[in-house]
């Protein structure tokens, strides 16, 4: 059965007000063009989960989509702060923005007991931190071999959660490569999951290297086909991380007036990828094309009959 | 990969303190084997240490590549170019469960907003945590190499705001209260890391005593103690005697300017 | 640096008497050759841990190299038991031999744990069953979040994991394909690890395809390339199982006698994997190779300068 | 795969009781989605479901491959056919952690040495634990797939010795003591499955009443009801009207005997 369809109605079939979404990725496959489109959509009272929140985040934030976030850290890396979220943070301005913060094995940890339908995932970090105190929901749990205490984080289980991908075929089997950051927990912890890919391929390219598959169809609800979704984010193969873009951000959202401008031009302006990659100009596309091929080879499953 | 430029005498000798702050963090890695490479100047420094003095110190970052050979210095740490040609690529959650909770990493890589005395850091909050003067990105991975790494190495700048006597919010737990009291708990509750093992800032190399205090061991070339006792919140140990830290050679600064940070975006 | 060695010196310099050794492999994989190379070299008082004690467990109990095993499921899969180690367990013949005994997620829990340096690992598994009450490293532990009680199982460290793959360069970074079980768990729980190869390949075929990796070089002590060496286990696109070794193996371990009788002729009768195979004989070898190639095909991961 | 045989009238109604109990098995199948396969007997009724009445159903094995098309019938659930072409295989870490733990497996099928009347199921000792008579294989996955798996469906022949007032050791929780304290203790306990739904023999087919208790609802052609009280340990409920299950098609016994046990090594 297929599952392919448009970002428009991906989104607005199974991303609804007041959910819990993660647009998951470290660094790798952020799929931008579903956040954009959430933007689009004016989705709001958002809770925004990932690890590092990243621009799209700042400009759902800007955006006005969310009322929380829950992550590990907040940066625009390499280059410096998210200002459109700092702003609601110091300054509530225009409005407060709740944080619920942990460390990315904290979040990894909680992605892990929503997939695994656990009460709570253990790990050794947070001793002898602050962040417990911040957060009551880090606590300790005494092992019940010998007199050792660890702390535990409670699962979490997104409403939505969004991966990007190189391919997928219509039913939602998809196979990545490069950084897998933690979207293959997030998705299993999820109610529902888009995928995105760059190429839509017949489930015989799938079903040739099954240990390459990811995310299995079984746990999609919806393919989108959006070569470029990833954008200012990269995928691995097919387009390089645009740090001219990263480092550009910082200087649109230090203000709001900037930062809605760029809303309005690149985000509300547009209908959708496509045109947004039209915007963009053939001559920056073409720039972030890899320099080389750099070919995985190909191994031998063998035929058993 | 550009063709180095010939290096002329004049360039030898004049050097930026972050070139200098680079140098002496990445000299540091001699004889280490694996590295947890976060972003910004740890990245720098650990691929100028591969190319100097740790040819085989193998890079764990932080994104899930290991034994990565990066054609470039990445800006992220997600970067493709980490990926290609490295020997394994994990998932988040094996990186943190296997390699670093594991006690696989050698040295764990950290920068802060504010350091105290016992190198406990802040990267989380200026001012109360509900109700900050500055948000900082918060722990990402650094609480977690702060307690399982076998060792942690900081690289920061020196200034009163960051040197402070008491930090703002603990994100990652350096010696605690001191040496004696982060033994104990390390031991009792199975930490895998000894905690930090040295502070390498724009002024000096700093490594800890007895008490678990820092103390100033080595001072770069140029910087005075002036400038040390007016950039920290505490009146500093300093060891006797006190080196002067050698000055970054030519190759050194060739590789970082040519090589891993031709736009000065760390070094300016 | 080459960690490439033979069997007999992998063996003799990294498993000692009394170690616990796990040869992983859930049916995929199994490292019969070392297996024998143990057996030959008279290693005893060994504890055994494995989720599926298969053949090879039952013959290095038969040939007294184990005091005890740690398993969830004593078997030869679709055709019946594990004489060998049944004579030992239900007659004590020729000495008894200690059980530690789980689930399969409890194993896979156990090494889990270990290869995280965590004090436990929690799982759903084992309510209202006799289990913990015959494995009290079983154990409750409730829930920080809410009213709930799952389950712990300790870690497990074997001494040694070995590990048989398709293919790894000289420092030991291994690549699988195929079911790959609990191996990575294992390998990175274990002190030591000895990695057994079809194929050494040069270290640019590894780089190649880095999603491909399963165990890194860091945590391998030793690389044996011992082509066949899971026979009658397999090696997806290598060679088959061989069905017909399982079958007769019912009938050859039913008798303490028989069982001696094979153990000399197939491993104390021979000097390693080289004679095993040519005792095997180029016909049944033959036959066991995959009727055609299935290719994964390539990826690309592009180059980025 | 070898080519069909012409069917002979007379094959038509020649069973074996195995071979009704394998169909009878497929034939609950229809409609499932997602069916975990154990070794043995259930290897055999899935095949069969998804050549026949199930053709959508997602076969999750045990080993860790999903989506898998075998084009032979493998002896062992870890059998290089069931990799090749199939859409996904991950570590059995993922596999008792995401699909089965996590919920994703609608059927879990188990066989058994002995079960009672509430679907309590032994596959690890008969005797005493420490000193058993009869060392079985044990638990393997199946307790966890009974605790996790929505619906369990059991598959065994019937024997005084296997349908048991009380079993020797309880490796995989059925209905506990009846159905009002299965429902509550799975409740509570936050467990995702609802337990036994179906247990098929060589002489009927049983689901469970509101008391949680297995009840006769079909007998297969050519059993009597005195083979089923003679080879069970208990008074067994009775459906009114009792079923009597449609014999296998010429089809169905066609798969099995051509394709799915050519060397009739579970059929005989």
């Amino acid at each position: 059965m297929s599952k392919v369809t448009s970002m428009r109605d991906a989104v607005a079939a199974l991303v609804h007000d007041g959910d819990v979404v993660a647009i998951e990725g470290f660094t790798h496959l952020i799929c931008f063009a579903a956040g954009h489109e959430i933007i689009r959509q004016r989705k709001r009272e958002l809770t925004l989960a990932r690890l590092t929140p990243d621009l799209i985040y700042d400009q759902m934030v800007a955006a006005g989509t969310a009322r929380k976030l829950v992550f590990s850290w907040l940066g625009n890396p390499g280059v410096g702060g998210l200002h459109a979220i700092r702003r609601r943070v110091e300054d509530a301005d225009p409005a407060p923005l709740e944080l619920e913060e942990y460390s990315h094995f904290g979040m990894v940890g909680r992605y892990t007991a929503g997939a695994s339908n656990l009460p709570f995932f253990p790990l050794r970090s947070y001793f002898e931190t602050d962040l417990p105190k911040a957060n009551p929901l880090i606590r300790p749990i005494r092992s019940p071999f010998g007199e050792e205490t660890v702390y535990a984080v409670p699962p979490l289980k997104p409403d939505v959660t969004v991966v990007h991908a190189q391919r997928a075929d219509a039913e939602g089997n998809t196979q990545m490569w490069g950084l897998l950051g933690c979207q293959k927990e997030a998705a299993f912890a999820a109610e529902r999951v888009i995928v995105v890919v760059e190429d839509l391929v017949d489930e015989s390219v799938i079903r040739a290297d099954p240990n390459r598959t990811v995310i299995p169809g079984l746990i999609v609800n919806a393919v989108v086909v959006e070569p470029f979704g990833a954008h200012p984010s990269y995928v691995q193969g097919a387009y390089d991380r645009d740090n001219h873009f990263y480092r550009d951000w910082d200087a649109i959202a230090r203000e709001a007036g900037t930062t809605q401008a760029w809303l309005d031009e690149w985000v509300y302006g547009v209908s959708g990828r496509a045109e947004y990659m039209a915007k963009l100009g053939a001559e920056r596309v073409a720039s972030l094309k890899p320099s080389g091929e750099a070919p995985s080879g190909s191994v031998d499953y063998g035929v058993y009959k | 990969m550009s063709e180095p430029r010939a290096i002329r005498p004049a360039e030898v000798s004049a050097f930026s303190k972050s070139e200098m702050m680079i140098v002496a963090a990445a000299r540091e890695l001699a004889g280490r084997r694996v590295c947890f490479v976060g972003v910004g100047l740890p990245n720098i420094a650990v691929n100028l240490a591969r190319l100097t003095c740790a040819p085989t110190l193998e890079l764990v970052y932080e994104s899930g590549a290991f034994g990565a050979k990066p054609a470039r210095l990445p800006l992220s740490i997600g970067d493709p170019t980490i990926v290609t040609g490295a020997t394994a690529v994990v998932s988040m959650f094996e990186l943190f469960s296997f390699y670093l909770q594991g006690g696989l990493v050698d040295v764990g890589f950290l920068g802060a907003a504010q350091i105290d005395r016992f190198g406990n850091i802040n990267s989380t909050v200026i001012g109360d945590y509900e109700h900050p003067k500055t948000r900082l990105p918060g722990s990402g991975g650094a609480c977690e190499i702060a307690i399982n790494a076998r060792q942690v190495f900081v690289i920061m700048r020196q200034s009163k705001r960051s040197f402070v006597d008491r930090i703002d919010f603990r994100t990652s737990p350096g010696n605690l209260g001191g040496a004696e009291a982060s033994a104990r708990i390390r031991r009792e509750q199975g930490w895998l890391g000894r905690g930090p093992s040295v502070v390498v800032t724009d002024l000096g190399i700093y490594h800890f005593d007895d008490s678990g205090e820092m103390r100033l061991d080595s001072i770069h070339p140029g910087a005075t103690l002036e400038q040390v006792r007016d950039t920290i919140g505490w009146e500093p140990h300093l060891a006797e005697p006190l080196s002067t830290t050698p000055a970054p050679t030519p190759e050194e600064l060739r590789l970082i300017r040519e090589r891993l940070d031709p736009e000065g975006s760390y070094t300016k």
